[in-house]
């Protein structure tokens, strides 16, 4: 690859990773307090038909944010009452949520399907953000910004303070949380919550930076992909933005393959396209091979919780 | 006097702003012209092209459509089926190649706007390096591809064409991905041919020289950057085809219009477009509408430097679907 | 009086039934009063999705041949979920039956005789069941989680597809257009209802609900998806080896999918095309759910899925309801259907108010 | 403690109802200032759930608390926490992927700092003599560390009534005698201490007063120090205990299990494993295995049965064949029967019919498969069989196992195993949490199957019961057996100190003075 594409690719890749990487940073919380929620896909395309809509009708970039953000933690709240208070199976609820997104976004979003929606454009001063090197650093959305803040925040809360130790433990032992008196059920409904915003924001990138359109299933499986990260990741933040930025670099690489020809040549573009996902398989399993039997999966994971009394 | 009544098949929704919007525009314009007193029309959006398409065929028929329009090529082994089983109805596929008693075809020449497209880029570019992105591999595209490269290598035989496969008539994440790193690696003029506005829109974000529309005008979407658009304006034909249903004299035939008939169209040019640029183009347009230019005369070499056409010869309606090489000037990763 | 929530000492039968058709009926006035607020016919809308399919005898072929896929795959996912094995990949796997059994097909091409729709029907479950391997390999040997890898081999099956049919597999006489050819009279399923387009898919999607049924509810076998997917430590003191059982239940799901995806290809498609992935897989995670995990669950929410599709392409031919609406109806059931389920293990029972004097 | 110390805790006709079962019918006492209050019970009476009710975990149907005098609603645990009532978990309340510190920090309200928390965690510490490394992370710590950090948990709060929910289950005897200085020291302070135990000699060393529930209902409170075990055991169970009647002339036969260099690998990092373990158990012969739990009893089991296989087949020899790399299926064909420590979820399905939790282990041995199809009509005999022949209270072969009380799922499972004719039956924990009625049944059936001529490996933690039962005695700690000891002439001191291992103290041992050890705790 030519010295001068790197600022380019490395800006696509960047932006790519990016409503990957917040949607799951989200799930990285959810799964830390002991649940799973497997429809981030279907929040992340409800996050980013409401970015869409809002921005048509108000144009207002921050209230789409905001919008989209509290649209993904109703969706997630339906989920919550299903799976935390009727004690559905999470499995099956989050792949309902999945097609439920699907579908809604569908049929809402027509009215607003493929109008131009006026994107976020860099945070830093065009001087900045345009420069063809500095670029690199300076030339993004906010929301790269926020992923990347997000990212340290996640593990400040988890790490360092009191109520993300409380979220650990309740992912750890939900019953010992229980019997020394935290609130279980509420806590994970705060943490699916929170998912729910960040896979909403994680959505909201597509129509304001990435196409700027609302178009059917437009986040095109990017949810199921953050999900796998965060195993990936062994739930832990940093490495969830290494996950990320190595994913958003093989989905770039497949498209540089496709355009710069050369090299890339040798397989067929479909091997291109299915290399992402086959990568996250080899990754999975490296994963596993360094992690010798023990897995640092919370340990209540998917497991229903009924307190008694 | 009863209604006749017309069914439409969309592989998609017609707030597309492409494909599908073209075909509900040539619906709106037959009802207008022929009187919503005279006929009446169903739209069946997002069909599969698979079994599922047969279903809905079917149900179009039973209901008592007595003409019915599949738009998309993928619905052919449906329409034929459907169509042995219901004599009485009849049928009309586009860009198909198969027909039968009651199974008509109707396709659109879209590469003669190719090479007025091509010539627009080869014309504008800076870089000389300009990108085609396309659907998919068949051959409408390929010959799309290859009427725009030697359209523009005539004018400018220093262009080099880079084509891309999106592998997808819809996906505006990837066509928009795929837009950027060609604008990366320094192609300032785009065309494509899939079926929404992402490109135009990445296109106007990044500044580049030049992008056109596909199927419908989309300059709304690139004020500045949108140069001109190819119109698929199948409003004709409907017209046309409807009429003949109401007026008795329907037959199965095979039609394949383009810019002489005005089913393709080419769409306003951008008012900044240099004004030898806009002449050059409409010099082309006229010739292939009067016959005096064949997009695909001789002689053509292919991207290996193979001689493929003489001289003298051209790429006739027959050998068109045979096409499976790329012009000189070409490079593509399918 | 009070009314208190309490779990169930043992789940309630009656619910367990009711449970499916409680949801239905729900999913029917939520619909009308959404579809309502939209500005359709809400009433009219419902009464398209759910009854004209079923009391217009012309779309029960239809329904026959829509759901025959779908309880397939159901069926086998539904032996997977009761193990505890979370395949959500059933649709790469029906993708690579169907380039497996297409593959017997392009082999055979030239050929005739009554065995080769058989050889293909068993290179589909072949073919399914050796991708549904992979993720089987990588759990038992990796502990890799198996939701993961099921997806993500579903998304390159569908490149393995469209590499075959826009490359070595497209058919000469196609005029460039991505198909196979198409398949002869031998390699086609035969229609099993004169006059109609119910194909063998049918019956055989019937016989494969019987006999897991069968299998399920009387084969030790059966006994040992069931014991692993609800004690793994007890299995294993009964001398059930948990990887085994992982391998089997995705054996036995991706062949089923496999089968699905061959006898789609062999029968409704005629040859395989690019658009052959329909989500048949994911939808029949829905049906699997819908129909609690049992094969006979499985047919009856097959058929009501087949329903809503069917009757969703009624009502925006009719109604010109939007075809989203049916993705929307789809997941208001499958909610639904969790949500009633609570009341299987817990029901409300009238209690004495606290204050009053301490209960018997 | 002095009889007019202030009156702390005061319970008033406490009442919960739980679906099916009157858990607590209107129990009144009270704890006073420095006192150590016993509460006894069979299992299921209810003591575990009036706790919880002090400590805010659940509320009661009816009846009040008073504290200190004043009537009090305990919302939650923070709520009792801040009364000044701790409490110590019968099942911990642990995160085992965090570290002690952090598993201290979740028991306190207070936000303190690292550095301040750990300060005030090392004086507690050495103020009463509990040694732990507070940056260890809790699935790498033995039991009775484990249990320190719940009381270091506890003892942080400064509580004034301390709760301990059967403390000494899984303590050696030594590190008993080590909690109980700490009881001591703590009741000396003026604190209270409600103390839940089954084990009676304990409460009679170690409690002032005894309050005993039944069903529910307070039967009796009273001085433990001047009662016997066994009084105060038939006071529990409403009826005096019969003894198990064991044949004197008992002979034993040939060896028919043969264990001999027994290694398998941990489970996961965290386990114990076997460590060539060798042993034989005769026709006739029942041989106990004593240790605290944790120690690789579980592995052992597992090992016996086939569930775990060991290295080589020569390890373990049933009647001459090597089966060490047998799997249950074929051990069990050859006539070894096992019954693990876990009821629910390992020894039996709970969701599952008593019908189909019989097809689970004894399809093979009683023909229940022809062909791959299960005869569900042979299962349902068996089954009628189990159940009439062992009292077990249950519907029928169809009621679910989830449903049955432990003590019957207990009856039933142990009655699965032995009406299969066991050559060789090895059981962990056979009567946990079961009553003394169905326990002394249940050391019958034992007794009567080796009588019969069947080998018995018994695995237990309550060392009154091995006693009782066993022939020879082994004790396993980290994994490794002690050589075999002859149970007529052991003492319980050499046992405490077998059991202790390593992390046994090394001080004198102080045993508390026994009393009539065939009561079954
Ligand atoms: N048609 C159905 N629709 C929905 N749920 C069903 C249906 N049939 C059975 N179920 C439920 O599926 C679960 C398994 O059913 P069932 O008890 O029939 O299976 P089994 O015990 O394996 O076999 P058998 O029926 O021979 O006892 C039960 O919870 C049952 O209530
Ligand atoms: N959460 C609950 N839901 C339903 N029943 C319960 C619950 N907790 C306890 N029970 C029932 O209440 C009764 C009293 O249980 P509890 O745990 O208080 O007994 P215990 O005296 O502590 O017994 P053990 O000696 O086994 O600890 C038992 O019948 C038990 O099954
Ligand atoms: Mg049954
Ligand atoms: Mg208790």
């Amino acid at each position: 690859m030519n010295s001068a594409l790197i600022v380019p690719f490395i800006v696509t890749l960047v932006a790519a990773s990016t409503p990957i990487l917040l949607a799951a940073l989200g799930e990285l919380v959810v799964e830390k307090s002991g649940v799973l929620n497997l429809g981030v896909e279907g929040m992340m395309l409800i996050g980013a038909m409401t970015t869409a809509a809002v921005m048509l009708t108000t144009g207002n970039p921050y209230l789409a944010i905001g919008s989209a953000a509290l649209a993904g933690a109703f969706a997630a709240l339906l989920f919550a009452v299903l799976t935390l208070s009727l004690s559905a199976n999470q499995v099956a609820t989050g792949l309902a949520l999945t097609i439920l997104g699907t579908g809604l976004t569908a049929l809402v979003g027509r009215p607003f399907t493929g109008q131009p929606v006026p994107t976020l454009g860099p945070l830093f001063p065009p001087a900045l953000a345009n420069d063809p090197i500095w670029r690199v650093i300076f030339g993004y959305s906010p929301l790269v910004y926020l992923s990347l803040a997000m990212v340290v925040a996640v593990w400040f809360f988890l790490m360092r303070t009191r109520s993300g130790l409380i979220l650990r433990a309740i992912g750890e032992s939900d019953t010992s949380a229980h019997s020394i008196g935290y609130p279980v059920i509420g806590v994970r409904y705060l943490a699916v919550l929170f998912g729910g915003a960040m896979a909403g924001i994680g959505g909201a990138c597509f129509p304001l930076m990435l196409t700027p359109q609302w178009a059917e299933r437009l986040t095109a499986g990017r949810g199921w992909i953050a999900l796998a990260l965060v195993v990936f990741a062994a739930w832990r933040p940093y490495r969830l933005l290494a996950g990320a930025y190595i994913f958003g670099l093989l989905m770039t690489l497949e498209v540089y393959a496709k355009t710069s020809g050369g090299g890339f040549r040798i397989f067929p573009s479909e091997f291109w396209a299915a290399l992402p996902y086959l990568a996250t398989i080899l990754v999975l399993v490296l994963i596993s091979l360094s992690r010798k039997g023990s897995t640092s999966a919370p340990a209540c994971l998917g497991k229903p919780f009924s307190p008694a009394g | 006097q009863e209604k006749v009544k017309v069914g439409f098949v969309l592989i998609g929704t017609p707030d597309d702003n492409g494909w599908n919007y073209g075909h509900d525009q040539g619906r709106l314009f037959m009802l207008d012209a022929i009187g919503e007193d005279k006929v009446e029309t169903t739209v069946v959006t997002n069909v599969a092209e698979g079994p599922d398409s047969e279903r809905v065929f079917r149900e179009l028929a039973q209901q008592g459509h007595q003409l019915i329009f599949g738009t998309s090529f993928g619905y052919g082994d449906y329409i034929h089926r459907v169509a042995r089983q219901f004599p009485d109805t009849r049928f009309e596929w586009a860009t198909g190649n198969l027909t039968a008693p009651n199974v008509a075809l109707y396709n659109a020449k879209f590469h003669e706007g190719r090479a007025v497209l091509g010539t627009i880029a080869g014309l504008t570019t800076k870089t000389n390096k300009i990108a085609y992105v396309g659907s998919m591999p068949i051959p409408e595209v390929v010959m799309g591809i290859n009427a725009f490269a030697l359209a523009a290598r005539k004018v400018n035989p220093e262009v080099e064409v880079t084509a891309v496969y999106v592998g997808s008539w819809f996906d505006p994440p990837r066509e928009a991905d795929l837009a950027r790193s060609l604008i990366a690696q320094g192609v300032d003029v785009i065309t494509q041919h899939t079926d929404g506005p992402v490109i135009p829109q990445i296109a106007e974000s990044s500044g580049i020289v030049g992008v056109f529309g596909q199927g419908a005008d989309m300059s709304a979407f690139a004020p500045n950057t949108h140069l001109t658009s190819i119109i698929d304006h199948w409003g004709p034909y409907y017209v046309q085809a409807v009429q003949s249903l109401i007026d008795g004299t329907w037959t199965n035939g095979s039609v394949w219009p383009g810019l002489k008939e005005g089913e393709v169209l080419i769409g306003p040019y951008n008012p900044n477009l240099a004004a030898d640029v806009v002449a050059k183009a409409e010099e082309v347009k006229n010739a292939i509408i009067d016959g005096s230019l064949h997009p695909f005369a001789g002689p053509i070499n292919d991207n290996t430097g193979t001689e493929r056409v003489a001289a003298g010869d051209i790429i006739d309606d027959g050998e068109f679907w045979a096409v499976d090489w790329y012009v000189e000037g070409v490079s593509v990763v399918e | 009086m009070q009314f208190r929530l309490e779990k169930r000492a043992e789940p309630s039968r009656l619910m367990l039934y009711l449970a499916p058709i409680l949801a239905l009926a729900i999913t029917a006035v939520l619909g009308a009063l959404l579809f309502s607020v939209m500005g359709y016919d809400g009433i009219g809308a419902v009464r398209e999705i759910f009854l004209t399919p079923l009391t217009n005898p012309y779309k029960w072929q239809d329904l026959a041949v829509k759901a025959s896929p779908l309880v397939i795959i159901a069926v086998g996912l539904s032996v997977a979920y009761r193990a505890n094995v979370w395949n959500i990949g059933a649709e790469g796997q029906y993708i690579v039956g169907a380039i497996a059994g297409t593959g017997v097909a392009l082999l055979t091409y030239n050929l005739s005789g009554p065995w080769i729709l058989p050889l293909m029907l068993v290179a589909g479950m072949a073919g399914g069941a050796a991708y549904a391997a992979i993720p089987a390999f990588l759990r038992t040997r990796f502990r890799v989680n198996e939701i993961l890898t099921t997806l993500m081999l579903t998304y390159a099956s569908v490149n393995l597809l469209n590499y075959l049919v826009f490359g070595p597999w497209k058919s000469p006489t196609a005029m460039g257009q991505p198909q196979t050819v198409l398949f002869s009279l031998d390699q086609s399923l035969p229609y099993v209802v004169p006059g109609t387009i119910i194909h063998l898919g049918t019956p055989i999607a019937i016989a494969v609900a019987l006999i897991v049924w069968l299998v399920m509810s009387r084969s030790v076998f059966g006994f040992q998806i069931r014991t692993v997917g609800l004690a793994p430590h007890a299995a294993r003191y009964g001398g059930f080896s948990a990887d085994r059982t992982v391998w089997m239940a995705l054996l036995l799901s991706g062949a089923l999918a496999g089968l699905a995806g061959i006898l789609e290809a062999a029968g409704p498609f005629g040859r395989l095309v690019p658009q052959f992935p329909t989500n048949y897989g994911f939808t029949a995670i829905i049906v699997a759910f819908l129909g609690r995990l049992h094969p006979i669950g499985c047919l009856f929410a097959g058929i009501i899925l087949a329903i809503t599709f069917v009757g969703g392409e009624v009502a925006q031919t009719t109604m010109r309801l939007p075809f989203a609406a049916v993705g929307v109806f789809q997941a208001m059931v499958l909610f639904l259907l969790l949500a009633a389920d609570f009341f299987v293990r817990h029901r409300f029972r009238a209690v004495e108010p606290k204050t009053s004097a301490r209960p018997a | 403690m002095s009889i007019d110390a202030p009156v702390r805790l005061a319970l008033k006709g406490i009442t919960k109802r739980f679906p099916g079962v009157l858990a607590n019918d209107d129990v009144s006492f009270s704890v006073r200032a420095g006192e150590i209050h016993a509460l006894l019970g069979e299992n299921g009476a209810g003591k575990s759930t009036l706790v919880k009710m002090i400590y805010g975990i659940m509320q009661p149907d009816a009846g009040t608390i008073a504290w200190n005098g004043e009537i009090v609603t305990i919302a939650n645990p923070k709520a009792a926490r801040r009364l000044g009532i701790g409490m110590v978990f019968q099942h911990f309340s642990l995160f085992d992927a965090m570290t002690v510190l952090e598993n201290i920090a979740l028991g306190l309200d207070a936000k303190l700092t690292q550095r301040e928390l750990e300060a005030k965690v090392r004086a507690v510490m050495s103020q009463y003599g509990l040694v732990l490394d507070p940056h260890r992370v809790v699935a790498t710590l033995s039991v009775g560390e484990r249990q320190r950090i719940e009381i270091v948990r506890a003892l942080l709060l400064d509580p004034q009534l301390l709760i301990m929910d059967e403390p000494t289950s899984v303590l050696t005897p030594q590190e008993v005698e080590a909690l109980f200085a700490v009881l001591r020291r703590l009741s000396a302070e003026g604190r209270s201490i409600l103390y839940i135990s089954h084990k009676l000699h304990e409460i009679r060393a170690l409690c002032h007063t005894a309050t005993i529930l039944r069903g529910g209902k307070l039967v009796a409170t009273l001085d433990p120090r001047v009662e016997t075990p066994r009084s105060m055991a038939e006071k529990m169970i409403g009826a005096s205990l019969k003894d198990i009647s064991k044949d004197p002339n008992r002979r034993f036969g040939k060896e028919r299990l043969l264990v001999s260099g027994l290694t398998t690998l941990a489970e996961d990092e965290f386990g114990v494993a076997i460590d060539s373990a060798s042993f034989a158990v005769r026709a006739g012969e029942i041989l106990g295995i004593a240790g605290v739990a944790g120690n690789g009893q579980n592995a052992l089991l597992d090992a016996l049965s086939g569930e775990i296989l060991g290295t080589h087949g020569d390890a373990v020899r049933l009647d001459g064949t090597p089966i060490g790399l047998m799997g249950t299926t074929a051990r069990r064909r050859l006539g070894l029967c096992a019954v693990p420590e876990e009821r629910n979820g390992h020894a039996a399905v709970g969701d599952f019919s008593l019908s189909d939790n019989s097809v689970l282990t004894a399809r093979d041995r009683l023909k229940m498969v022809l062909a791959g199809l299960i005869n569900s009509g042979a299962a349902k005999t068996y089954t009628g069989k189990v159940i009439a022949q062992f009292a077990v209270k249950a519907l029928g072969p169809h009621s679910t196992a989830g449903s049955l009380s432990g003590g019957n799922l207990q009856k039933y499972i142990m009655g699965r195993e032995i009406l299969q004719n066991p050559s060789v039956l090895v059981v962990s924990q056979p009567t946990w949490g079961v009553d003394a009625g169905a326990a002394a049944a249940i050391h019958q059936a034992l007794v009567d199957l080796a009588a019969a001529g069947s080998a018995i490996v018994v695995i237990s933690q309550d060392l009154d019961e091995l006693l009782a039962l066993s022939d020879t005695l082994l004790v396993i700690n980290g994994g490794r057996l002690s050589k075999p000891l002859d149970v007529g002439a052991v003492s319980i001191e050499e046992i405490g100190l077998l059991m202790g291992g390593v992390h046994g103290t090394e001080d004198e041992v102080h045993i508390a003075p026994g009393g009539q050890i065939a009561v079954p705790a």
